[in-house]
């Protein structure tokens, strides 16, 4: 098992090294100069030129690159900021656990919300409860994030005052960017829970269960859900990249500094180094929560777990039925 | 000269924990007209050998002659020919047909792909006619499979693989999926099928009664080797391998009038994956010694024309 | 003693297309420690029958439309849920046909067996786990196996598994719903021997569930043959296999290329199993009956079911002339 | 317990009259139009792409048209959804913005579509290093959350309708190329597939005839759920001052504009934005329709 994780760790590097790649690419290859932006628009061509040599813009494509894993690597830093001038590594320290919070509060929520009510829907199948929470569930996914920050924000914080407009002073100015990026989360943690229990109701040990004479208590829950658990990690997992995603639009309009603030600001301002990082810190997030959900599946299925400890004898069951002898 | 030879034979996939042996060594060969009935439990390689002979699994080693031509790896011109004298019933009648076909597109399929017919018409009228030959009333020929049971869509398998007008069909557990009045129907095609067109088949399947009853000569295996082969009465009579009565004596008869030696086989189908050396069967053979283990049998002639992989052959059946 | 008793159960289901006809009006009854064998083609209705008896059927889309299914005289049609559930499993357990998706992936073996014991017997956790282990010993499943999960067995040992579960709590009737079909010949033979022996020893009564004749023949003693969701012909296994009457009965043994006698060709039943969704009037055989256009009653009128010798029914309008045929064949004289 | 019944649906039996032929279209047809949400989305979609091609027929003023004197008008008889900050005609502008929405996305899903197409493809079929190769590539993609590897490509692409089409549409190659691969992984291990190669069918024909009508049912069904996550993505980028920039109406722009004056005038946000959840909303209940009008398989 711990070899298993220690070789998904390692396999992340490649990852990582692919986004940096990827990113880095882009910026270089933008239409606008960031050393034009950074200098203002009356800034001449000279200072322009020694605004780039400055920050390294004017090296070639390798050198740059090289550069920046160089520093990764023996300094462990992302660079300096071209506006701010500050290590971009320190901007997003001081800003993460702002967005984390927010992101594993929402995420939380969104599964005590989402998976109870996806169970009683699957459950109740064809129920009036059934169809409610089933509309609620697609209206609320197709609620645009800025347009339910602008609304919360409106009624909750400017009309009834329960909350402040904006900022992080306070815990109570957490609730509405939490509820705003738990929104999208807890519909499709609650369409998931239902399909998937759904899907394992219909299964012959379901039907074996019941045949025992257990009480509906259990089939359901040891029984069904046990068995539902994987699409439903799977959206919990994904739950992360969507508030990661989502919050770059909910910090923007509660002004809150964290992640997607300084992403979002940093892209206006071309500060790509700072972008560079922070997508970088994303990807990490990204593909760390993917490890995470991959270990939590071997702990709800023996199947999966037996996979990852014995490591080589992996495919041998699947391999066996797909050999070829369909007999 | 037989139609079909098959040369040592061997079919290896290749599995995260070793090669899996799905066909090791087997060697038989068929007449033109006659059918091979080939016999064993999931797992024994029936299927790939089927495949093998086709060409749809590239055999590891070995060879296949038909009519004389070596077709192991046949590729371009002989390939192509090669796939119009040889066809393939599939067992499943749900997953083998297009379900976004009609019965005409489908059987129109492999006449146009290998040219036989050129032409709307041609195709049309050839079409007719062979879901005359396989009993499908017209009315079904812009039906879609999943409107028809599973007899018609076996049905449609079987015009499928004789419009191409073959020699030779490997029949891969045909009836499997049916019910036993409709696998009923089937078999009587299939028999009437051979004797009009003189078709060599290779018949697949893991049901003993229907391989008695389609089939001249029985070859059983398990666990990817040839065990025994013979003629089938003579199978049914005297099976010499200790595989094979257990097999046998495992069938449950629709009778109550039959005395039933029980011969149970004890333990579970060994894995074809890594196998050990000596003989595959060993671990559940009531008669297995040290041999056994230690060497692979070879198909020995243990009396005219009946090969038997079995090193105590003549021991226990007191040959 | 009669320990199961359906009369006249009618299930249908009602589909987006329409109702759906799947069991219509049959009645059977098994006695103590007695087996019958349930026999049918695909559709034919018999896995509803098996699990109308335990009331698994979703309703909707199924439904009870009529009829009684009475478990040592109490109608389980009535019952609430807590007795239904105090049934299954205890009185009543059931063997499925596909033991590959019969098992909870996600639980022990262990904990599946010992589930329904600690649920039905309200013991220890210590003494659950004590006849759990037994019952393994009972099905020849090493001990040390008990904490593995299913994906760990082979499907004969699979099937095991799920016997132990239904006998874990010595039912008196054990409903085997096909559960050789899924398993190779060898494996088959195996666990039907072991579903006999353990029947014998449990003194259980059973309703096996299958297609083939030849399981029937090797272990009931009574049989009932159904077509299109009604019983065409019941009584002992002599009577069904040395005096078949039923016209379909009789296509079906035809059907089956036999081993040891020799045959050119087979006699099929011409025709299709009729759609449930669309039964034929009168007899639902007649369509494919080959003495149907003598007589024109079978495409008018539904057949009763006549007792052609004691405890031998027949659901054929030829019947009366029948068994005239049959006591000439026997030579009783009319 | 139920495949007792709705297997046995499918079977006709001799004696019962055929029903009358529908063709595998029609059948589907029908399927699609007993899902009332879905023709409802249908319709909505329709209207909607009828008012972006005819916007600037149909719309009651010009959209760019200013009259600073009836500015922030709520909405009346002569302006249905009000008037905004420079008092043009919100109702107008919505048809416009619809217009580069409904362009953009399009353009945006072809793009990530012929791609994914292309590239699944060959990753399905090839298998071995390539798929590798691929595989690999799309897990880089796919780490980098969807919204902020738009912005960035947006960024450096600068801003306008062609180019933020090309950023949102290089941003959902990669999970679509997943997804045909495994479809295209699935339809090759068919048995009908190892049919037609045993006619002697060739690879290209195999590909032509079978793998690509089969693979098209779910293409669609995605197409659709496609267009409308990219009509939101293209108004969260333009909310966040990239993507389409003012004067240029677009949904999210339009929001975005009127978010100053939230607390006194809600038209220049409501109406937008109902257009954008509408939009969204209809996307999916009519991807959701044609999956289970496609492949009822799939149905839930």
């Amino acid at each position: 098992m711990l070899r298993y994780i220690l070789k998904r760790l390692l396999m992340m590097i490649p990852v990582l090294v692919g986004v940096v790649v990827v990113v880095f690419t882009i910026n270089y290859f933008t239409s606008i100069s960031p050393a034009a932006v950074i200098c203002g628009s009356m800034a001449t061509d000279e200072q322009i030129a020694a605004k780039e040599q400055e920050l390294g813009l004017d090296k070639p494509y390798l050198v740059q690159i090289g550069t920046y894993f160089f520093n990764i690597i023996t300094k462990g830093t992302l660079g300096d900021s071209y506006i701010y001038k500050t290590p971009v590594l320190d901007m997003i320290a001081s800003r993460l656990p702002n967005t984390i919070r927010i992101g594993l509060c929402a995420s939380v929520l969104s599964a005590m919300i989402g998976i109870p009510l996806g169970i009683l829907a699957a459950v109740k199948q064809n129920s009036s409860l059934d169809y409610a929470s089933t509309f609620l569930a697609i209206l609320t996914g197709a609620i645009p994030s800025f347009c339910l920050c602008l609304l919360l924000q409106l009624l909750f914080a400017m009309k009834l005052h329960w909350f402040p407009i904006s900022g992080v002073k306070t815990w109570q100015s957490y609730i509405l960017p939490i509820v705003s990026v738990a929104l999208m989360p807890v519909a499709m943690t609650m369409r998931m829970t239902r399909s998937a229990m759904l899907e394992a109701i219909r299964q012959d040990y379901v039907r074996t269960a019941r045949a025992k004479g257990l009480p509906e208590k259990t089939v359901i829950w040891n029984h069904t859900l046990k068995n539902a658990l994987i699409p439903i990690i799977t959206v919990i997992g994904m739950n992360i990249g969507i508030s990661l995603t989502g919050s770059i639009i909910v910090e923007t309009i509660f002004n809150i500094p964290g992640l997607g603030f300084l992403m979002n600001s940093s892209i206006s301002q071309k500060d790509f180094i700072t972008t560079q990082g922070c997508v970088l810190v994303a990807a990490f997030i990204m593909t760390f929560m993917t490890l995470l959900t991959d270990l939590v599946y071997a702990v709800v299925d023996p199947r999966i777990k037996s996979q990852y400890t014995k490591g080589k004898k992996a495919g041998k069951k699947s391999k066996l039925i797909k050999g070829g002898d369909a007999a | 000269m037989a139609q079909l030879e098959v040369k040592h034979l061997m079919k290896y996939f290749k599995t995260p924990v070793g090669p899996l042996h799905a066909v090791d060594d087997v060697s038989f060969s068929i007449d033109s007209g006659k059918t091979l009935g080939v016999v064993g439990e999931s797992g024994c390689g029936k299927s790939t050998l089927g495949r093998a002979v086709l060409g749809l699994n590239e055999a590891t080693g070995g060879q296949i002659l038909f009519e004389g031509k070596d077709i192991t790896h046949a590729k371009g011109v002989l390939s192509k020919e090669m796939k119009r004298q040889i066809q393939i019933i599939f067992q499943d009648p749900y997953s083998s047909l297009d379900a976004r076909m009609s019965v005409q597109q489908l059987i129109a399929e492999p006449l146009t792909a290998t040219g036989i017919c050129k032409g709307k018409a041609a195709v049309q009228k050839r079409v007719a006619e062979l879901m005359d030959t396989v009993g499908l009333a017209s009315r079904y020929m812009l039906s879609y499979p999943h409107e028809l049971d599973g007899g018609r869509r076996q049905r449609i398998g079987i015009a499928r693989a004789l419009a191409v007008e073959p020699k030779f069909i490997v029949c891969d557990e045909p009836v499997s999926a049916l019910d036993v009045s409709i696998q009923a129907q089937i078999l009587n095609l299939m028999s009437d099928l051979q004797e009009e067109r003189g078709l060599t088949y290779i018949f697949i399947t893991h049901n003993l009664s229907v391989v008695k009853h389609i089939s001249d000569d029985i070859m059983v295996m398990y666990c990817g080797c040839l065990t025994e082969k013979c003629e089938c009465d003579e199978l049914f009579r005297a099976p010499l391998h200790p595989y094979t009565k257990g097999l046998l004596s495992a069938i449950p008869e629709p009778s109550i009038h039959v005395e039933r030696k029980r011969n149970l086989l004890e333990g579970e189908i060994s894995s074809p994956i890594n196998p050990a050396p000596g003989c595959r069967f060993s671990s559940r053979c009531p008669y297995a010694g040290d041999i056994c283990r230690e060497r692979f049998p070879a198909p020995q002639e243990a009396c005219p024309n009946h090969f038997v992989a079995c090193h105590f052959v003549n021991e226990i059946n007191g040959l | 003693m009669e320990i199961l008793n359906i009369k006249d159960l009618k299930i249908s289901f009602n589909t987006d297309t329409g109702v759906v006809e799947a069991v219509n009006g049959i009645s059977l009854s098994v006695g103590e420690g007695e087996s019958l064998g349930l026999v049918g083609e695909t559709g034919a209705g018999k896995t509803t029958t098996a699990l109308g008896i335990l009331r698994l059927i979703q309703c909707p889309p199924g439904e009870f439309v009529k009829g009684e299914i009475f478990y040592k005289g109490q109608d389980i049609l009535k019952m609430k849920d807590q007795e239904l559930r105090d049934m299954r499993g205890a009185e009543i357990s059931m063997i499925f046909q596909d033991p590959m998706s019969a098992l909870n992936p996600v639980m022990t073996i262990g904990e599946q067996i010992s589930e329904v014991i600690l649920h039905h017997q309200k013991c220890t956790k210590e003494e659950a786990e004590r006849q759990m282990l037994a019952m393994l010993e009972q099905v020849r499943i090493p001990a040390e196996r008990a904490g593995e999960y299913p994906y760990q067995f082979s499907g004969g040992m699979k099937q095991r598994v799920i016997i132990a579960i239904a006998l874990a709590c010595h039912p008196k009737l054990l409903i085997a719903d096909e559960p050789t079909t899924a398993l190779d010949v060898t494996i088959q033979a195996q666990v039907l021997e072991m579903i006999n022996a353990l029947k014998r020893t449990n003194h259980t009564s059973m309703l096996l569930i299958t297609h083939d004749l030849g399981v029937v023949a090797e272990s009931c003693e009574k049989v009932a043959i159904m077509y299109a969701g009604e019983i065409v012909e019941s009584g002992s296994v002599a009577d069904i296999f040395d005096a078949t009457a039923h016209p379909y009965t009789k296509g079906l043994f035809n059907s089956i290329p036999s081993i040891s006698k020799k045959m050119d060709r087979l006699k099929p039943i011409e025709g299709m199993m009729p759609d449930p969704g669309n039964l034929p009037t009168g007899c639902k055989f007649h369509p494919r009956c080959p003495f149907a256009s003598d007589l024109e009653t079978c495409a008018a009128e539904e057949p009763i079911a006549y007792e052609v010798t004691p405890g031998h029914f027949v659901r054929c309008h030829r019947c009366r002339s029948w068994v005239e045929e049959l006591k000439v064949e026997r030579g009783v004289g009319v | 317990m139920t495949q007792v019944s709705t297997r046995k649906i499918s079977v006709q039996s001799e004696f019962v009259p055929q029903k009358k032929r529908q063709s595998q279209f029609q059948l589907k047809a029908h399927r699609f139009a007993r899902n009332k949400a879905a023709v409802i989305a249908l319709c909505f979609i329709v209207l909607l792409v009828f008012c972006a091609i005819f916007a600037d027929y149909i719309s009651p003023y010009d959209y760019a048209a200013q009259d600073l004197a009836n500015k922030l008008q709520f909405p009346s008889w002569r302006h249905p959804f009000g008037t905004d900050n420079f008092g043009r005609d919100i109702l107008s502008r919505i048809m416009r913005g619809g217009r580069i929405s409904l362009l953009v996305s399009a353009c945006a899903v072809s793009i990530s579509a012929v791609a994914a197409v292309i590239i699944g493809s060959i990753a399905g079929f090839y298998g071995g290093t390539v798929d590798n190769v691929i595989m690999r590539v799309t897990d880089i993609f796919m780490s980098i959350p969807g919204m902020l590897f738009a912005m960035t490509v947006s960024a450096a692409l600068g801003t306008g309708i062609m180019k933020t089409a090309i950023a949102l549409g290089v941003c959902s190659i990669a999970p679509l190329v997943r997804q045909i691969r495994s479809s295209i992984l699935l339809l090759k291990d068919q048995e009908f597939i190892e049919a037609s190669k045993a006619f002697g069918v060739s690879n290209a024909k195999i590909i032509m005839k079978h793998i690509i009508p089969n693979t098209l049912a779910p293409l669609i069904v995605q197409i659709s759920l496609r267009l409308g996550d990219t009509i939101m993505a293209i108004s969260g980028l333009s909310f966040l001052g990239l993507g389409i920039q003012p004067p240029t109406p677009e949904w999210g722009n339009m929001v975005s504009a009127g978010k100053e004056y939230l607390t006194t005038f809600w038209p220049m946000v409501l109406f937008p934005g109902l257009s954008i959840m509408l939009s969204m909303l209809s996307f999916n209940l009519l991807g959701d329709g044609l999956r289970d009008a496609l492949d009822p398989r799939m149905k839930r």
